[in-house]
């Protein structure tokens, strides 16, 4: 486990599932969360870097900031959700996408 | 670091077990019979009308996305207030620019009202004597 | 029915101590339902007030029937409430006991002749274990009955077989 | 402004007052307990006298109790009571005034009134009476009473009979057999006339 | 700390075996029995004193073990335990039209939330069992654990009364973390450290160490620390999720039994740790009130005992004084008064450390 | 263009719920917590009060009397003889006019304290709420000396008592008002001004006068409301006109006039009052005078009919009583106050919060037996 | 004994995550994060970074996670349709996202990772703390315009119309 590859691994299985996610899922919300599996293998890595880098911290403060971006990004995507699904009464993305008021 | 958190990961499986056990012991000793009115919803002795599962209101979620950010903001005090004596007075300053830009967030929510649970229209209440007691009133 | 519910000899003894345990432990903390209805209700809460004080006896008040042991019908059962009763009374979690409190639930009482909307006796629609006169019983009534119903939970035989 | 912080302030002093209060009420709770430990400890029955020669008794409301010896079945009590929760029922005395050995039947009441009739059945269900005493007020020989009555003594005032049978809670307080004594004496009175 | 103490201890009576990692699974879970144990102990304690203080505050004399044969005891000490057995023994209903899965799920969460927050809780010198770097950090998160189980417990009842309260006590969890949390980062800015051991013996030397005397803000950021707690534990008054006047038994309205109890136990266990974070932060954790007085380690289980007891007998006693708030008063006070107020305590206490501090 | 508002909900408060005070059902529509429609459904307890009436004669009316509103049973029994003694035109001695109005301000205390704790459960507060029902059960012992029943007393008769009041009441009464006093000032400190409940009540569930006037409101929910009406003033019935008392109403003194805050405030005072009128009544009791001098032999009311009206803690009961001149009542009608003042919830409760409406409704204070009779 | 715990929580967090974006049921997806989340905190352990850990506790599972479930409950009627959703494209997205984890696999397999072995930390916080106080300490205040604006316009999107 003492190994760089295998947290690698991880995170880029857990980022083809954040991606297959957001390609395939139409519900707004669900393609939010693929967002945050994307995410969290980003921030995997930034630690797992700084882990072997030498405990370099800068990672982490990646890490971080990634967090707080994610959060800002959870807030303002859910309102926008919450706004569309206020004007079109539906979350699904494409057919939000296609329809006009 | 491992031993610390590793004993979090055997504890949340002792609680896990920790809640078996005892309804291993229900379902051993205790009686069960299951009849179709007893595994219906309880409202009060009525017939329920309608799903709970309706979308609930919107307060909720203002309320829990004011949260998230502010969330956010207590997760940066922490490692602040970690170092504030190292820093002393730089840090001081730093972190009143952005708690300031913060509290900023917090009065526009405020003064919007985003804070109020429930932005109340009635004084006497909702009925058809409203209109009229509202006009003597002014 | 549980795994092991009415599945053991009437002579086993380790069997006869956990009965004791169960039957302990129930009659010990029966926690009963709050349903007042009408008047005996008022003296049902006049036996929770520090006079008397039921909880002393292990009765505490549940507001939700999935929590409660003991129902205390205390009141007048009119036709339109029996359907709740009943259905309140199915919605309780097993093992359960009913207490008929008063007059009214324990046979319709001062209404029993002219009352047409009155249910004559709330054993109509459910079981009833004790019966406790009285218009409205006095709390020290109830507390008798309740005592009574504890009794005869602790002779209750939850594992052994019945015989039929 | 002001308003906000006079707010947090009487919040915070009427709260602390109110916690005070009850931390008195903690700590005098050996003063101050109410409760009565039941099943050992009851309320004092309180004694009183109503005005009857009768003197002191005890006017609570408890179970009806009916001194047959005494009763002679006029059925004012039946009659008065707003439940008909009494019933009655009587049969003519074959010897007006005397006693009937073979029913345990006795003829003179307490007060001296000579009894024209056996009274046959005589339940109370207990489960419909609405406990108003009415019942006890128009008997004339005052033999059925609910609040320890004026022969209070003879008999103990339980209110607590509950039970887990609700037909135990009909109280049928004709003696034993009595009826079917009556038809007895009555068939034989009617063979003897034959 | 004690997982340590406890493998260290193993290695040298087996030194064959030395470093094996069974042992390393033993030293962790013999104090989480222990744990478990202890928290059996005290919710049995803590329900009966709860029933017994409010009686005697309501002038009644609570259990008293009445009954067919004396049931529950002198002076119905066990009826906590009969409380306890009657409510595993008895049946477990999940309504037909409930969420199956997470119906069953919460009850889970929420044990596991009370107690791996447990494990972080300093019970004196040597006794705690992981005793972390961001120990008072590790607290606050596994805490929101709470709300998802809470969210879920109301939600899958399909009840509108769960629903209700699942609703209402998330939204005020969520809440009051954030002004708790703020209170926890001045005293954080005081004792320079995440780690609970190292603020409690921040605060060695007396009473006046401690960091609530600190300086003169702290006795407010206790308060309000204090009140956001009782929100975050559903205490009176604001209990509004398992208001029994108005919405039944709120999220557990469809619990029975077995899942029930572990809504109740956890509850409390929560309370316990709350108290126990108070008075590590606050009150001086195991350290004695008097410097150099009943200063063992011994003395400081009793002192860190006593101080979290008294803050849980205050809970009560607050619990049964005062109504209930409304929900949009439970908001009001959060955002409007505890985290402004909160917010300037943090300023005020910088500038002091910084003024104070050159 | 919609915003979210939650889909409204239908939600069935009671019949069985802790805080309906018996078997109400209100049926709520709410939005998220706002209630925005409550619909009362009664019947649950409707027990054939007006049917038994015609089926019984007229002393056996009185106890059925007692268990329509069983939380003021006294005052029940009080406007049924009134109703009575007026359409038979009996005077009853001073004795029984004064025990009569002793026994009915205890009754209107107990009802009181039983509402004011109540009012405290359903906002949260326990403790107050068992005080209360301590000291009531001090009152219910008077009333057990005196008739032998704890809650529902058949006490007064048409033309009497049923039984004079014992020796030693006036004392053990005098004693338990000294008691007492003390003990509301209690109550009143750890409610009445508790910020939280007034922070509760106050400004909620606003009932103006003319509201509460047309809805025939009455009782203290009226005086809280501004309007200075009471039976016993007003229209004095017995010998209330002998007393001095005041008739407390709503000062808005927290909030707005006619809030809930005023509602429970105002019955708090008017325990007080009624303290002061047992006082007075005690003291000026005849000592002699038989309780039983006009009961009549028969009861046999001449053919009429009569309306008459009393004030009972919940506000003014009517009885209707119309005679054939059998000894059995052709009709007696009841007009209770509870129920009008169920009839406002939904003019005054629609658009609160759910919290709001189960605090509304309790501070109407109803009684269900009453309104359903 | 790490070893294995080490992959029994990456198997969970994967397992998780798959079925995250496979569920049907909407809320069974985001409980499913909840455990991906989980898995994740405990993988950070892995690395020393105890704090990050935190915060992914506090912030993920406290806050975005409970977020998403108030918005899944917001947006659905959930009485009628249960919550379900499809997915499109299926064969499209497996086709990418697995080419993308083939290509990324590749790349990480066949690049020489700068690598040095390091003792673990005593405190992350402490230099966590240090670090955003003086060397980034432009993003700090950053971030605080970040969360003024996501503040300030998820509030407005959210508002209710009065
Ligand atoms: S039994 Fe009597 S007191 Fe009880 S509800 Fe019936 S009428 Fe009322
Ligand atoms: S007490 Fe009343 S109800 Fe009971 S039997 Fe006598 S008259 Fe009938
Ligand atoms: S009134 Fe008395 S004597 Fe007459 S039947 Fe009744 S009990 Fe017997």
């Amino acid at each position: 486990m003492d190994q760089l590859n295998n947290y690698l691994f991880i995170s880029a299985i857990l980022f083809s599932l954040g991606v297959f996610g957001v390609m395939t899922r139409r519900n707004g919300i669900a393609v939010l969360m693929g967002v945050e599996l994307i995410l969290n293998s980003a921030n995997l890595n930034f630690v797992a870097f700084s882990r072997f880098g030498g405990m370099n911290l800068d990672g982490h403060i990646f890490g971080l900031i990634v967090i707080v971006l994610a959060a800002a990004e959870a807030a303002v995507a859910l309102a926008i959700v919450i706004n569309i699904y206020n004007n079109l009464n539906t979350i699904n993305v494409d057919e939000a996408s296609t329809m006009k008021e | 670091m491992y031993r610390d958190f590793g004993t979090v990961f055997f504890t949340s499986i002792v609680a896990i077990i920790f809640v078996i056990v005892p309804l291993v012991i229900a379902w051993l000793v205790a009686p069960s019979n299951k009849t179709k009115e007893k595994l219906e919803t309880y409202e009060c002795g009525e017939v329920v009308e309608g799903s709970a599962w309706l979308q609930f209101n919107i307060r909720f979620y203002v309320i829990a996305l004011i949260f998230l950010i502010f969330d956010v903001e207590v997760v940066f005090l922490f490692p602040w207030a970690v170092v504030f004596k190292e820093l002393g007075l730089l840090a001081l300053i730093e972190m009143g620019i952005f708690l300031l830009i913060l509290v900023v967030g917090l009065a526009y929510v405020w003064v919007k009202s985003d804070l109020d649970w429930v932005k109340r229209r009635v004084r006497y209440g909702a009925g058809r004597y409203s209109k009229i007691a509202m006009d003597q009133d002014k | 029915m549980g795994l092991l519910t009415n599945k053991f000899q009437e002579d086993n003894v380790i069997v006869e101590k956990l009965e004791k345990l169960l039957n302990w432990s129930r009659s010990t903390s029966p926690w009963f339902f709050q349903f007042g209805t009408a008047c005996c209700a008022i003296e049902m809460m006049a036996a929770a007030a520090p006079r008397h004080d039921i909880k002393r006896i292990g009765f505490i008040p549940r507001s939700s029937p999935r929590q409660a042991d003991v129902m205390i019908v205390a009141g007048t059962v009119t036709m339109k409430m029996a359907i709740r009763v009943k259905k309140l009374y199915e919605q309780m979690a097993d093992p359960k006991y009913v207490v008929a409190m008063g007059s009214c639930a324990t046979s319709g009482g001062p209404y029993w002749q002219h009352g047409y909307h009155v249910l004559k006796g709330v054993d109509i629609v459910i079981p009833v274990d004790v019966y406790v006169p009285g218009c409205p019983p006095r709390p020290e009534s109830l507390i008798e009955g309740l005592l009574k119903l504890e009794e005869q939970i602790l002779e209750d035989r939850p594992l052994t077989r019945k015989m039929t | 402004m002001i308003k906000y912080f006079t707010d947090i302030f009487t919040a915070v002093s009427t709260i602390t007052g109110g916690m005070f209060i009850t931390l008195t009420h903690l700590i005098g709770a050996k003063k101050g307990i109410a409760t009565l430990q039941y099943p050992e400890e009851r309320w004092p029955r309180p004694e009183r006298g109503i005005g009857f020669e009768h003197g002191r008794y005890n006017v609570i409301r408890s179970r009806l109790h009916v001194d047959m010896d005494d009763c002679i079945g006029c059925l004012k009590c039946e009659r008065a009571c707003p439940v008909d929760c009494i019933k009655i029922e009587t049969e003519k005395s074959p010897d007006r005034g005397n006693d009937l050995k073979d029913i345990n039947h006795r003829g003179i009441t307490s007060n001296g009134t000579k009894k024209a009739l056996v009274v046959t059945r005589f339940d109370i269900d207990m489960t419909e009476c609405c406990y108003c005493n009415l019942c006890t007020y128009p008997c004339p020989e005052e033999c059925i009473f609910m609040t320890g009555g004026p022969n209070g003594k003879k008999h103990p005032i339980d209110y607590e009979f509950s039970e887990p049978d609700r037909s135990d809670l009909i109280y049928r307080f004709a003696k034993p057999g009595t009826k079917e004594g009556m038809e007895k004496i009555m068939n034989e009175k009617s063979q003897v006339e034959a | 700390m004690t997982v340590d103490f406890i493998f260290d201890g193993l290695n040298q009576l087996f030194p064959e075996f030395a470093g094996n990692d069974i042992f390393l699974i033993i030293a962790m879970l013999l104090p989480v029995a222990a744990l478990l144990g202890f928290i059996t102990v005290y919710g049995f304690g803590v329900i009966y004193s709860e029933i017994k203080v409010s009686s005697f505050i309501q002038d009644k004399t609570g259990p008293m073990g009445q009954g067919p044969g004396l049931h529950a005891g002198k002076w119905g000490l066990l009826q906590p335990v009969a409380d306890g057995i009657k409510l595993f023994i008895k049946e477990d209903i999940i309504p037909a039209s409930a969420d199956k899965p997470l119906f069953i799920l919460a009850p889970f969460l929420i044990f596991i939330g009370a107690l791996t927050s447990f494990i972080a809780v300093p019970f004196g010198e040597k006794i705690i069992i992981t005793d972390m770097n961001i120990g008072i950090f590790y607290i606050i998160g596994v805490g929101s654990l709470a709300v998802i189980a809470l969210i879920l417990a109301g939600w899958s009842s399909n009840n509108k009364w769960a629903l209700f309260g699942g609703m209402r006590s998330a939204a005020q969890i969520i809440s009051y973390e954030i002004p708790a949390g703020i209170s926890l980062v001045v005293v954080i800015m005081i004792a320079s450290s995440l780690n609970m051991q190292e603020i409690i013996a921040y605060q060695a030397g007396g009473l006046f160490n401690w960091i609530i005397f600190d300086n003169p803000f702290m006795p407010i950021v206790f308060i309000i620390f204090f009140i956001s707690v009782l929100a975050e534990t559903n205490r009176t008054p604001f209990d509004l999720p398992e208001s029994e006047s108005e919405l039944v038994a709120g999220f557990v309205t469809e619990y029975s039994g077995t899942r029930y109890a572990i809504f109740f136990l956890s509850e409390y266990a929560n309370m316990f740790v709350v108290s126990a974070v108070a008075a590590t932060a606050f009150l001086g954790g195991w350290q004695s009130p008097f410097s150099n007085f009943l200063n063992s380690p011994a003395w400081g289980v009793f002192w860190m005992m006593s101080k979290t007891f008294f803050l849980i007998f205050v809970m009560i006693w607050v619990r049964w004084t005062v109504p209930r708030l409304r929900v949009d008063q439970l908001m009001h006070l959060c955002w409007k008064v505890f985290i402004p107020i909160g917010l300037f305590n943090v300023f005020a206490v910088a500038i002091w450390i910084v003024v104070r501090g050159s | 263009m919609g915003v979210v508002h939650g889909e409204e909900m239908v939600l069935n408060i009671g019949p069985q719920h802790p805080a309906t005070h018996g078997v109400l059902r209100l049926q709520v529509r709410t939005d998220g917590e706002v209630v925005s429609q409550i619909t009362p459904y009664m019947g649950y307890l409707h027990r054939c009060f007006e049917k038994h009436s015609e089926n019984v004669t007229y002393e056996q009316v009185i106890p059925f009397t007692d268990r329509c509103d069983y939380l003021s049973s006294m005052s029940m029994n009080f406007g049924y003889v009134v109703a009575m003694e007026k359409l038979m035109d009996i005077k009853v001695n001073n004795r029984v006019e004064h025990i009569r109005v002793v026994m009915a301000e205890l009754q209107r205390i107990a009802s009181h304290l039983l509402c004011t704790g109540v009012f405290g459960l359903d906002l949260g507060a326990f403790t107050p709420f068992l005080w209360a029902l301590r000291d009531r059960e001090r009152i219910l012992d008077l009333f057990e000396l005196t008739c032998g029943a704890r809650l529902l007393y058949n006490y007064m008769w048409v033309g009497g008592l049923s039984h004079d009041i014992p020796t030693g009441f006036v004392e053990s009464t005098f004693e338990f008002l000294d008691y007492f006093e003390p003990k509301v000032d209690e109550l009143e400190n750890i409610l009445a001004h508790n910020k939280i409940l007034v922070e509760r009540s106050a400004d909620i569930g606003v009932m103006p006068k003319d509201v509460a006037i047309s809805y025939g409101v009455t009782g203290p929910n009226l005086r809280a409301s501004g309007v200075k009406w009471d039976l016993r003033k007003n229209d004095p019935y017995s010998i209330y006109d002998k007393f001095d008392f005041d008739v407390p109403i709503g000062e808005g003194k927290k909030g707005t006039v006619g809030d809930c805050w005023d509602r429970f405030y105002v019955r708090i005072i008017e325990i007080r009052e009624s303290v002061k009128i047992i006082r007075q009544a005690l003291a000026s009791m005849p000592k002699d005078g038989d309780v039983h001098q006009s009961l009549p032999k028969k009861l046999r009311p001449p053919k009429g009919s009569i309306y008459a009206r009393t004030e009972t803690p919940r506000g003014d009961l009517g009885y209707y009583i119309e005679s054939d001149g059998s000894p059995i009542p052709y009709r007696v009608k009841m007009r209770s106050p509870a129920f009008t003042a169920l009839s406002v919830l939904d003019e005054i409760g629609a658009g609160w919060l759910l919290s709001d409406v189960l605090a509304i409704l309790g501070s109407l204070d109803i009684v269900l037996g009453e309104i359903d009779r | 004994m790490a070893e294995m715990l080490f992959w029994l929580i990456a198997a969970l967090t994967i397992a998780s995550a798959a079925m995250v974006v496979l569920n049907n049921q909407l809320l069974y997806s985001a409980i499913a994060l909840l455990f991906t989340l989980f898995g994740v905190a405990g993988l950070y352990i892995y690395l020393w970074a105890d704090f990050i850990a935190g915060v992914q506790l506090l912030v993920y599972i406290g806050g975005i996670n409970v977020l998403i479930i108030f918005g899944i409950m917001l947006t659905n009627r959930i009485s009628s349709i249960r919550l379900s959703q499809t997915n499109v494209q299926q064969g499209v997205g497996g086709v990418v996202s697995f080419w993308l984890l083939i290509l990324v696999s590749m790349v990480i397999t066949k690049t020489p990772w700068y690598q040095t072995t390091s003792a673990e930390p005593s405190s992350t916080v402490r230099e966590v703390g240090t670090l955003l106080m003086t060397k980034y300490i432009l993003p700090f205040e950053a971030i605080s315009l970040l969360l003024l604006g996501a503040l300030i316009g998820a509030a407005l999107l959210s508002r209710e119309a009065s």
